[in-house]
C-alpha cells in the first residue's frame, strides 16, 4: 500500500494527481523549482521540496534530486504526471532501483513504445493496422520502390533524423518518386549529417482518434472508449472530446478491440492511451501509444465516472482492476477546452504574467481542472496553460452550449487568453457536426485572419 | 544639532499630518525626502470587488457606472413601483410638469401604469423641476430617477 | 416557446436557473432589490430590473412589481425559483391571468398541496399512507381518545395555529391524554386566541426522505429517486445526499411508486418533491409536497443526469417529457453541502459581511451553485447561503472523502462559515454508515459544545 | 565620529518611532537615506496574491515566511542539490567547518549524499562562517542555506 506520494510534476496536474492521492489517504510530496515557490501545487500538498533552478533541466527534469526528494521525504512512490520525466524509462527504472513504485508502466514498456520503430513492429505483430510504409529505415531507392508499389500514392518520404520539415517530400505521383528520394536525402544528410530514409503513406482529412486504456499487473486490460483530438493547432491539442461522434457503431468496436488487442500484446500495465489515424474512409491506423496519464483524460472520466488516476495508482501497487469492461458504461458527451495565456492576435504567442482577476464559471457538469488562481503568475518557463475547463452533458449538443455558457463567464484579466478564440470555435459549423478532421483548426485560423484582414482594410 | 532635530520632527510630524505621500525638502545646508508608508496599492482589491459581467466571452469587467455630477442641492423624484410611466394623464392632455415648474410636496408629476392600475406619483417635496429624466410613455424600474429637483428655493 | 423569462428570484437559484436559460437560447431578466444592486444574478442575466426595497416584501414578494417588470421586459414566462413566491398560488394565478407561463405547477396545485388538511385527504383518497392522526381539527376529547386509540403511542397534540413549541404536547401514556389535551387547548386559546387541535401520532428516530417527481401537462409522472435529507438543524437542511443508503431495495421501491402515485392522483404537472417521514421500521409517511424546484435538487441531478430546470421549463411550455421512467438510471452517490455565513461558535447565528477572499475547490466531480465571488456583500436582508457544494462519487465513501478534501480547499475569509463544522460532520462515524436520524445534528452539535466547554474549562 | 554617531542613532530613532516609510537626509557634509521594510499595510493585496494554505479546513492564510534579520554583509553557502547534509566526512571525523572559521573560495564545507554518490558541497566565495543552520545528518532541499558567511572581511 503506498502510504505517501511525491508528485514529479507542476501545475495542473500534479495538482490532479495530489486530490486523488487525498482521497485515497496518500500523503503528498510536492516537488517545485525556485520559479514555482508560490505554486498552488506546493501549497497544496502536505510537504513540498524544493528540487533546482526554474529551468526545468535543473528541476523538473534533474532525477537525481527528485529521487532524492522522494527517498528523504519517505516516499514509497513517485507518480510522473504528464510531460517532463513522464516517458523517460531511465527514470523509471531508476525510482524502482532504489525501491520506489514508479506510478506508471513498467520501464521496458515505456522503452518499447518511446521507439516508433519497435513499436510499430510489436504492432504488426499483434496484426493492428499501421499506417503503410516502411518498417525501420529503407536500404535504397528500389526498396522505396517497391514500398511505395504496395502502399500507393499519396506517400511521404521522411528522414529518420527529420524535423522541421528537412528531408521530407511528400509525392503524389509514381513518376515523382525517384527525384523526390533523391532529393530528400541529400537535404537530410546536408542538414543532419544522416541519411536514413522511411517512406509511409500520406492521407489527408484525417481524423485523430485515440483510446483510452487501463491495465494491472494481473493482464486485465480495459478501454475507458475513445477521444477525439482532432482540434489540433500545430500539432498542439486545443479542444479534445469523448466519445468521437464520428465513428460509427462498426469502426467504434474495431478501433476499442484493436486498441485492447495491442495493449495486451506488449503486456501493458498501467494508464496508457493509443493514439489511432482515421481516414477518411473510417480506417484506423495505429500512431503511437503514451505511456502515461494525458491532458485531455478528464473527458474519458466524465464520459466513465471512472478516476482513472486512482486505476493507476492501484495498478501501480499491484492491485487488480476493480471493475470489469463490463461495467465501463459511456454516458453522454464530455469537451475540453484548454485555456492558454497566449495571445491569438500574435500568432498564438504565449502571454506569461499575473492574472490579475480570476473568476471562473460553476454549475452543473462543469470541472475546472487548473493550478492557478487570482494572483498567480504564469511564468515563461513552463507551458502556457492556465486551466482546462471540462464539461459534461446528456447530449453532444448540450455539452457544446454548456461549454459555450461556461466560457462566457469564464473572466482572467492579467494576461492574453485564447477563451475568445475556444468560444468561436464551439459556434462554428464544422465543429457542431463534429466531422472535422486535424486540417480543420489552421484552416479555421487562417479564415479569422482573412476576416480579421478584411475589416481592418476596409 | 538639537535645533536640527526640532526641525526634523516638525518637518515629519507636519507631513505626517498631511495627506502627501512623499515629500523632498531641501533648505540652506539642509534636504529631506520623505514618503509614507504605502497606504493605496489597493487596485486589485478594487478589482476583485467589482462584480464581473457576462454578456461578452471576452474578459471585461462592468464598466463602472457613471457617477452623474448632480446639481449640488437636487433632489430625485422617484419611480415607487415598477411600471409604465406617462407625462400626463391622457395622450391628449398636457404634462403635469416641465423644466423650470414650480412643484409642492404632494402634487402629482405623472403616472405609473402598473397591473391595468394607474398610480398617481407626486412629489415629496417642494422645489423647481431641472431635469426630465424619464421619457413619456416608458418602463420604469423601482427607484428610477424621474424628474431632479431644485429643493432649495 | 418561451423566448424570454423573468426569474423572480435572487441568489444562487437565480442564476442557477439562468444557466438552463442560456442552454435553452432563452434570454433572461433578473429583478433585484435596492440591496442587491452588485449582486452576481444581476450581472448574469441579459436585462435586470429593481423592484424595490432591499427588504424583501417590498422586492422579491412584490408581486405587481415582479410582473409589471416581466411584462415591460417583453417576458413570456417567469420561473420563481423557491422561497419568496415560489409556492404562492395568487401569484402564479396572476401570472397566468396577464398571459405568462408559469414556471411551475398549476396554480390549483400549489393551493391543493399548500394546504396540509387537503393534501393529507388527497394523499388518504389515493392510499398513500400518512401520518396517524386526526385529518383536520379534532372537535373535542372524545374524538381525540377515539384516534389516539386508534394510532396508539407515543403521540403529539398540536394546535393548528400553534407555532414555537405553543400549544403542543407529546403524550407517552394513556393516562396522561386527557390532560395534555386541555392544557394544550388552553395554551393555544390563550396564545393565539384560537383553539382548533391535531393529534398525530408522533415517531422518534426517523429519517427524512423525499422524492424528487418530474411530470408534464400529458400526464406522465416521473421520479428522480430519492433523496435522504435527515441532517437537519432546527428544521433547517444542511446536508442532503442522494440516494437514501439507508433504503432496503424494497423500500425504495415502495416509496418511490407511492411518491408516482401520489403525484399522479393530484394531477401533478410539474417538478416537485414528496417529503415523507420513515420511522424506525423503514415505513414511510407522506409529509408535504414541495410544488417547486428546492435548493438540494443538484444531487438528484448529480446521479441521473438529468437537468431537473430544462424538464421545468420543458413542462410549463406544454411539451412532454423528453425521456421516460426506464432512462432514469442511478448512477453513483452525491452529497450537498450548504456553505452558509454563519458563527457555529456563536449557536449559528448568521453572520453577514463581504467576501473579502474566496478559493474554491475544483477538479472532478465537484459542483457548486453560487452568486457569490470575492468581493461580494452577503446583506442581512436575505438568507445567509453562501454556496452550495456538490460532489459526485461512484460509491457513497469516494463521495464523503471528495467532499473532504473540497471542503479542505474550499477558503472563504470576511464572515465567519460553517465549512469546519461540514467537515467535522463528515469524519463522524454515524454520519459515515448514513443510518442518522433528523435528531442526530443536534445531538452532536450538543457534542461539540459539550467538548468545547471542556476544553475551554480544563 | 562618536558626535555623528549619535546624530544617527536619533535621526534613526526619530524615524523609527514615525510612520515614515524612507527617509533621506543631508545636512552639512551628512547624508542619510533610511527606507522602512515593507511589511505592513498590503494585508487585502497579500491575501488575494498569496496563495491559500490547505492543512486545515479552518480558512487560513500561510503564515508570512519571517524575514530573518540577515546580517547587512551575509552571504549564504545554499544546497546544490537535493540529498542528505553532513558537516564531516565521516561520523569520526571533525566537522568541515564551525563558526568563526575562516572559508576559502572552493574550500569544502560539508558533504550532501544523493543517490549513494558523496557530493562535496565548496564555499562560493571567501569568508567567516557566521552561522550554521543546517544540522549534520538532515534532508536539504535544493537551494537550502548551509551556511552564513560573512564574506566581507
Amino acid at each position: 500500500m503506498i502510504k505517501k506520494m511525491l508528485i514529479a510534476n507542476r501545475g495542473e496536474i500534479a495538482v490532479r494527481i495530489m486530490r486523488t492521492c487525498k482521497e485515497m489517504n496518500i500523503m503528498t510530496v510536492a516537488i517545485y523549482s525556485l520559479a514555482d515557490e508560490e505554486s498552488y501545487h506546493v501549497k497544496f500538498a502536505d510537504e513540498a521540496i524544493c528540487v533546482g533552478e526554474a529551468h526545468a533541466s535543473s528541476s523538473y527534469l534533474n532525477m537525481n534530486n527528485i529521487i532524492m526528494a522522494a527517498l528523504n521525504s519517505g516516499c514509497d512512490a513517485i507518480h510522473p504526471g504528464f510531460g517532463f520525466l513522464s516517458e523517460n524509462a531511465i527514470f523509471a527504472s531508476l525510482v524502482t532501483q532504489v525501491g520506489l513504485i514508479f506510478v506508471g508502466p513498467s520501464a521496458h514498456l515505456i522503452e518499447l513504445m518511446g521507439n516508433k520503430v519497435k513499436a510499430k513492429q510489436a504492432m504488426i505483430e499483434a496484426r493492428i493496422p499501421v499506417i503503410p510504409g516502411s518498417v525501420g529505415a529503407i536500404k535504397d531507392f528500389s526498396e522505396c520502390e517497391s514500398i511505395a508499389n504496395k502502399i500507393g500514392y499519396p506517400l511521404m518520404i521522411k528522414a529518420a533524423a527529420g524535423g522541421g520539415g528537412k528531408g521530407m517530400r511528400f509525392v503524389f505521383e509514381k513518376q515523382d518518386l525517384e527525384n523526390a528520394f533523391n532529393s530528400a536525402k541529400q537535404e537530410a544528410k546536408a542538414a543532419f549529417g544522416d541519411d536514413e530514409m522511411y517512406v509511409e503513406r500520406y492521407f489527408t482529412q484525417t481524423k485523430h482518434v485515440e483510446v483510452q486504456i487501463i491495465a494491472d499487473k494481473h493482464g486485465h486490460v480495459l478501454h475507458l472508449f475513445e477521444r477525439d483530438c482532432s482540434f489540433q493547432r500545430r500539432h498542439q491539442k486545443v479542444i479534445e472530446e469523448a466519445p468521437c461522434v464520428a465513428l460509427t457503431k462498426l469502426q467504434r468496436r474495431k478501433l476499442l478491440s484493436d486498441a485492447v488487442r495491442a495493449a495486451k500484446a506488449v503486456g501493458y500495465d498501467s494508464v496508457g492511451t493509443i493514439e489511432f489515424l482515421m481516414d477518411s474512409t473510417g480506417q484506423t491506423y495505429f500512431m503511437e501509444m503514451n505511456t502515461r496519464i494525458q491532458v485531455e483524460h478528464p473527458v474519458s472520466e466524465m464520459i466513465t465516472g471512472i478516476d482513472i488516476i486512482k486505476a493507476m495508482i492501484l495498478a501501480a501497487q499491484g492491485k487488480p482492476l476493480p471493475f470489469t469492461q463490463k461495467d465501463v458504461v459511456v454516458h453522454g458527451t464530455s469537451i475540453e477546452c484548454r485555456i492558454n495565456a497566449e495571445n491569438i492576435r500574435a500568432n498564438f504567442a504565449p502571454s506569461p504574467g499575473t492574472i490579475s482577476f480570476m473568476h471562473v464559471p460553476f454549475g452543473a457538469h462543469v470541472r475546472i481542472e487548473t493550478a492557478m488562481y487570482q494572483g498567480a503568475t504564469i511564468t515563461p518557463y513552463y507551458d502556457s496553460m492556465i486551466l482546462k475547463l471540462i464539461v459534461w452533458g446528456q447530449t453532444r449538443l448540450e455539452a457544446i452550449k454548456r461549454m459555450r455558457g461556461a466560457l462566457e463567464e469564464l473572466l482572467i484579466e492579467g494576461v492574453h487568453t485564447n477563451i475568445e478564440f475556444h468560444y468561436l470555435v464551439l459556434h462554428q459549423k464544422e465543429f457542431i457536426d463534429g466531422r472535422y478532421t486535424t486540417e480543420y483548426a489552421s484552416s479555421f485560423i487562417k479564415e479569422l485572419n482573412t476576416v480579421e484582414e478584411f475589416i481592418r482594410t476596409t | 544639532m538639537m535645533k536640527d532635530k526640532q526641525t526634523i520632527k516638525t518637518i515629519i510630524d507636519l507631513f505626517e499630518s498631511s495627506d502627501v505621500a512623499k515629500m523632498e525638502l531641501e533648505l540652506e545646508g539642509f534636504k529631506i525626502k520623505l514618503e509614507k508608508a504605502q497606504t493605496v496599492v489597493m487596485h486589485p482589491v478594487q478589482q476583485t470587488s467589482s462584480a464581473p459581467s457576462f454578456s461578452s466571452p471576452q474578459p471585461t469587467l462592468t464598466e463602472e457606472k457613471s457617477v452623474i455630477n448632480e446639481p449640488v442641492l437636487g433632489h430625485d423624484i422617484k419611480a415607487p413601483l415598477v411600471g409604465t410611466f406617462y407625462h400626463c394623464a391622457s395622450p391628449t392632455s398636457d404634462p403635469f410638469v416641465k423644466v423650470g415648474d414650480r412643484v409642492k410636496k404632494g402634487q402629482v408629476v405623472g403616472v405609473i401604469e402598473a397591473m391595468k392600475v394607474m398610480n398617481e406619483v407626486t412629489s415629496p417635496f417642494d422645489g423647481v423641476i431641472t431635469h426630465t429624466l424619464t421619457a413619456n410613455n416608458s418602463s420604469v424600474s423601482f427607484g428610477q430617477v424621474l424628474y431632479k429637483v431644485d429643493a432649495h428655493d
